[in-house]
């Protein structure tokens, strides 16, 4: 364990399926990635959070419905209330806004179907954990692969949140968002959303599928890194 | 004791599985169709005797059984 | 059941003739109780007794070097290299599709993983390869989403990527599709788990689901009389999957199995916990004592029989040492599984099944495994195939190529299978380095250089109109994929679907099919590994095309020297591997532009075959190649257009200097095999004619990769937007039309 | 003119998203939750004044809105 590595945790639930992914995925961006059982929580030397992707308990119910209730849950609102980041991706993200620590809801695709595939997503705001590696309006090369990701808040929400800057990515094609590159109906094409705070960030694209060239995109780097350095910082503010 | 849940979304967000459904009514000749729906039936069986089992049921539609920022429910509780 | 076999016997209407229930009447010296005839009856369908298959199949090759695990166990299992191996399998759920198509086909994902972890490997991909009768109808079009649904809808729960398959559509499956599945899992080599059980005295754990009546309908006459009529409500005939709970059994089957806490472990499949306790009984050569009582049960008043024969989905059975009883239990409650000990080993080869204090049944093993009724059926050739015209190339004469080029394009056997998977997550894991879409899909090993490349083909056409050289193709086919990803093939599995064989005709494929398979695979140098038969797909009384599909596993020794089948940059130079001649008997052309089906279908040389896969894959390794796309239906002409779509990038040929004297439909659309169209650099093409010279294969320039067409020759001029849309769009396009 | 169409898996058949639903109220402290089903609602909106609707919602649910291998369906007709 080098100093300069962050400690991040993987939140394992009964149905994840991205965590090895993650796991190797925060090791490429920097970290030591620790995995932390829905019901063993870590506790203490955390600096930030990952929750991954897959279909805790089945997605049974609604996506991430039953997951909120996992006692690791605890230490991510307490993570979350603290500064540190955490970011959840694609289940992840599912599971945050059922928690309530980002505001929206999910609704089924629009056309009712499973789609994997790599998308472009376009960096929206920069004020957050997850894109200081970045510059706002940069695309990204990133892969999705949901059934249900089409993001819905209502209008006043949205309206808050675009004004906030927690619209953290839109989907598009060579930078230009609209109706015929939003590939699932999400409300604004929103891809991925943060807290007011910017330190909790839910995306559907998966960034963890994007970090090597033999994968076929590296974009998912500068979020990952982005997070890495950001668990750093917090680590010092809060120490302090 | 038996309780029935139907858990429906907020009137105002699309549904997509009932437009794909009524769409795909629509190609199968049934033009009639205007609009449909989609919800979820959820049938609790409860131990017998239970006090206050309606209270109890809504609690677990509030906490669990629908997310406020999308769906409504609507509870019917029979003596069995 | 209906009530038309009131004069009947009983055994009749499980199924079993009357002589094989004369067999059990010797073996018991008795008549047999209501449990045991319950599991002679499943245990001797031809499902899981291969009573028409067992004899033919001894006469595939199944040896070689990298052979850790032959037939006989789940799954085949080879050596990879540096410690690792693979375990691999394919098997059909052609009947529960076509009445449930979502569940169906998802049960048939959850029980091919199954097979796998039952090897003691981590599933790491799924293929699935799939055949619908005539798109243009509703009820097809209403299997084929909903199949496919169900595929994702459980691999993408488990979190396995589907990286492959193949998507068939002829009238011929109208009645009876087939959804087969195939797994490939990975484990360390010393690590490779049996089913054979083991250890007089010790346990026998079921974990996993609570048992329901699923999948007993077809036994419901054993019911007793007791049971009100609409009873058989409750004895479904489909199961319904949980992928969830499947996800669970792996983590806590592979866990198991790394802190070493099992002797032996099995899936249960069809035949339920008789065919998993049998097998695992005969393998390791003992006895076994069950007792029903102590199952758990989804539903209370389930009589013996029923819990011995549930097809209840995600289960295991595990036989562990007495001491370890408690640790397998905490795993499985870790992982929310239910683990209860319902049976023990014994010494004698006996089966005993109690309710209780109550024994109920008493079976001597082998006569539910080894000795079950086998049968030699009649074989002949089928008058369709000595009517058929000896050429029916001449027919062909076409002044509208490029109309036919692009309907064929956008036909549905030939359109891009895109939106089917699209659906499935095939990145799942982070190791797909050649996505689905290509010839092969490449997955690499993590931690090492390695990969692998896996295929699924069967051009059951061809089957159907020669099943000896139709079966050799399907072989070679699946090499030629393999090898253009850069892959030596290294075994395969297969899953040979097939009519009613009682029916001679259909026994002549079968045996031919067979024999076809066995001769490609020698001279391949691959064996066969694992495999599946599935018998009596006709509806109607009208049986399928014969489709015995090949699924193909090939070894990378660096995973960075592959190769895709997109052309890549302008002025790169195009190659056609292969000769080509005057082959459009049984042709993707001549059936879907000109509805003949008839042979003969192209010659196989096999060692032609054989060295022409040998050259491509030398020259990928090398790394002379930009693009490598082996050429099947639709010839030469398809795998240009694929080549300029998967690119983007458009393509000049000009087929003049081929030297052959062929007609422009024989050189678009003839489909001769050992074919393959790659490109190279300007500078490597030089290198590249050699290396083929050196290796004794013809080698044709025909054009140059660029621009935004598709140009060949004077016929051919389509822009590249067309044609990309033509392919991309065709399955949806055909949806649509009705 | 509206319909109400009720479908839920027949009686024998495991339905995986109730017992996960049952396990989850469980450790939330609803003990009294012996067992869960969860069921779709089909709500469907027709031209007025179509003549045979009760027979039509029926083609229906026969033909698309449920399978009768694994499914059963419950219809309520309303006049809006
Ligand atoms: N049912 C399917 N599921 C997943 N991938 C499929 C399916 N059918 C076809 N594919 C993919 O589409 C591509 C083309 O398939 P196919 O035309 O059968 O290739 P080939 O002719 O080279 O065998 C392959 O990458 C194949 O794996
Ligand atoms: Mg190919």
């Amino acid at each position: 364990m080098t100093v300069d590595r962050p400690n991040i945790g993987v939140a394992i639930f009964p149905g994840s399926n991205c965590d090895a992914d993650s796991l190797h995925g925060l090791e490429l961006a920097g970290a030591n990635a620790i995995p932390v059982w829905h019901d063993h929580p870590e506790t203490g030397s955390l600096d930030g959070m990952m929750i991954p992707g897959g279909f805790s308990y089945g997605d049974y119910l609604r996506t991430g419905a039953i997951a909120q209730f996992s006692t690791v849950m605890d230490l991510i609102r307490q993570m979350a209330d603290d500064g540190r980041p955490v970011l959840g991706v694609c289940n992840g993200f599912q599971i945050l806004l059922e928690t309530g620590l980002l505001p929206g809801g999910m609704l089924r695709n629009r056309d009712m179907k499973f789609i994997c595939r790599t998308v472009q997503i376009r960096l929206e705001s920069t004020g957050n954990s997850f894109s200081n590696q970045n510059a706002s309006g940069d695309t990204m090369r990133i892969p999705i692969a949901h059934g249900e990701g089409n993001y819905y808040a209502d209008p006043k929400t949205l309206a808050e949140m675009n004004s906030n800057g927690q619209v953290a990515f839109r989907y598009c094609d060579n930078g230009i968002v609209g109706a015929s590159t939003n590939p699932n109906g999400s409300s604004e094409s929103i891809a991925g959303v943060t807290n007011a705070a910017g330190n909790v960030l839910g995306m559907m694209p998966h960034p963890e599928r994007a970090l090597e060239p033999q994968l076929g995109s590296t974009d998912g780097l500068g979020i990952m890194r982005s997070m890495v350095e950001s668990c750093i910082s917090s680590r010092a503010a809060i120490n302090v | 004791m038996n309780a029935k849940v139907v858990v429906s979304l907020k009137d105002g967000i699309l549904d997509p599985e009932g437009q794909a459904v009524a769409s795909a009514l629509g190609r199968m000749g049934f033009d009639e169709v205007k609009d449909v729906r989609i919800g979820k039936v959820i049938e609790i069986e409860l131990e017998d005797g239970i006090a206050d089992a309606e209270v109890r049921v809504k609690q677990m539609c509030e906490q669990i059984l629908s997310n406020p920022v999308i769906e409504k429910f609507h509870i019917q509780t029979e003596q069995s | 059941m209906s009530n038309t076999g009131a004069t009947a016997p009983l055994y009749e209407e499980l199924g079993l003739t009357a002589s094989e229930y004369q067999m059990i009447l010797e073996t018991l010296g008795r008549e047999p109780t209501q449990v045991e005839l319950a599991m002679y009856s499943v245990m001797w369908s031809e499902h899981c007794g291969y009573k028409h298959s067992r004899s033919m199949l001894g006469r595939f090759p199944t040896e070689g070097e990298k052979v850790l695990q032959g037939p006989g166990e789940n799954a085949g299992v080879i050596d990879v290299g540096d410690g690792w191996a693979v375990a691999f399998k394919m098997e059909s759920h052609n009947h529960p599709s076509a009445v449930e198509p979502f569940q169906g086909a998802a049960t048939g994902v959850g029980g091919i993983v199954r097979d796998i972890i039952a090897m003691g490997a981590r599933p790491i991909a799924l293929l699935d390869s799939l055949r619908f009768g005539s798109l243009e109808s509703p009820r097809v079009q209403h299997l084929f989403e909903e199949a496919v649904a169900g595929i994702g809808g459980y691999g993408n729960c488990i979190g396995v990527p589907t990286v492959g398959g193949e998507l068939f559509f002829d009238p011929s499956y109208e009645g009876n599709c087939l959804v087969n599945a195939m797994c490939i899992g990975l484990l360390r080599a010393d690590q490779l788990t049996s089913a054979a059980a083991a250890g007089v005295g010790n346990p026998v754990i079921l974990f996993g689901s609570r048992t329901g009546r699923d999948g007993i309908g077809g036994a419901s006459v054993l019911a007793s009389q007791e049971f009100k009529e609409g009873d058989e409500e409750k004895r479904p005939s489909v199961q319904v999957g949980d992928p969830f709970t499947e996800k669970l059994l792996i983590e806590a089957s592979l866990e198991l199995l790394d802190k070493e806490l099992l002797v032996a472990l099995q899936d249960l499949g069809a035949a339920g916990l008789t065919s998993s306790a049998a097998e695992m009984a005969s393998l390791g050569g003992m006895g076994i004592e069950l007792d029903v009582a102590a199952v758990p049960l989804r539903e209370s008043g389930m009589e013996p029989w029923e819990v011995m024969i549930s097809e209840s989905q995600e289960r295991m059975l595990a036989v562990v040492t007495p001491e370890k009883v408690a640790a397998v239990t905490e795993v499985c409650e870790k992982w929310g599984l239910t683990a209860t000990q319902v049976g023990v080993l014994i010494e004698d080869s006996e089966f005993v099944i109690n309710d209780g204090s109550d024994e109920v049944g008493r079976i001597p093993v082998l006569s539910l495994t080894d000795d079950c009724p086998k049968y030699q059926p009649e074989s002949k050739k089928p008058d369709y195939i000595e009517a058929s015209v000896p050429s029916v190339a001449t027919v062909f004469s076409s002044d509208s190529v490029e109309d036919e080029l692009l309907d064929l394009l956008g036909s549905p056997n030939i359109a891009s299978k895109r939106s089917v998977w699209d659906q499935y997550d095939h990145m799942v894991m982070t190791n797909t380095t050649v996505l689905p879409g290509h010839d092969a899909a490449v997955i690499r090993l993590k931690g090492t250089d390695r990969g692998l490349a896996m295929t699924s083909d069967c051009n059951s056409r061809y089957v159907y109109l020669d099943p000896l050289k139709g079966g050799m193709i399907a072989v070679a086919e699946a090499a030629r994929n393999v090898s253009a990803t850069g892959a030596t093939p290294a075994a395969i599995t297969d899953c040979l679907n097939f009519g009613n064989p009682e029916k001679p005709e259909i026994y002549w494929q079968f045996k031919n099919a067979i024999e076809g398979i066995s001769q490609a695979c020698e001279a391949f140098g691959v064996p066969v590994v694992s495999g599946n038969v599935s018998f009596y797909n006709e509806s109607n009384g009208a049986a399928i095309y014969p489709t015995p599909t090949i699924g193909m596993v090939g070894t990378l020794d660096d995973v960075t020297k592959t190769c895709e089948s997109g052309f890549r940059s302008d002025g790169d130079r195009i190659f056609l591997v292969g000769d080509t001649l005057s082959e459009l008997g049984g042709s993707e052309y001549a059936s879907h532009v000109h509805n003949i089906v008839e042979g003969p279908i192209p010659s196989l040389d096999l060692g032609v075959a054989k060295a022409t896969c040998d050259m491509v894959r030398s020259a990928v390794s090398s790394g002379v190649l930009k693009s490598a796309h082996d050429l099947s239906e639709g010839g030469l002409a398809i795998a240009v257009a694929e080549s300029c779509v998967n690119g983007a990038i458009g393509a000049k040929i000009d087929l003049s200097s081929s030297g052959q004297e062929l007609s422009i439909v024989e050189s678009l659309f003839s489909e001769t095999q050992s074919r393959f169209l790659v490109s190279t650099s300007q500078s490597d093409g030089d290198g590249f004619l050699k290396l083929a010279e050196e290796f004794g294969i013809r080698v044709a320039e025909i054009g140059e990769v660029g621009g935004d067409a598709m140009q060949i020759g004077s016929a051919v001029e389509l822009p590249l937007d067309v044609v990309c849309n033509t392919y991309q769009q065709g399955i949806q396009k055909w949806i649509q039309k009705t």
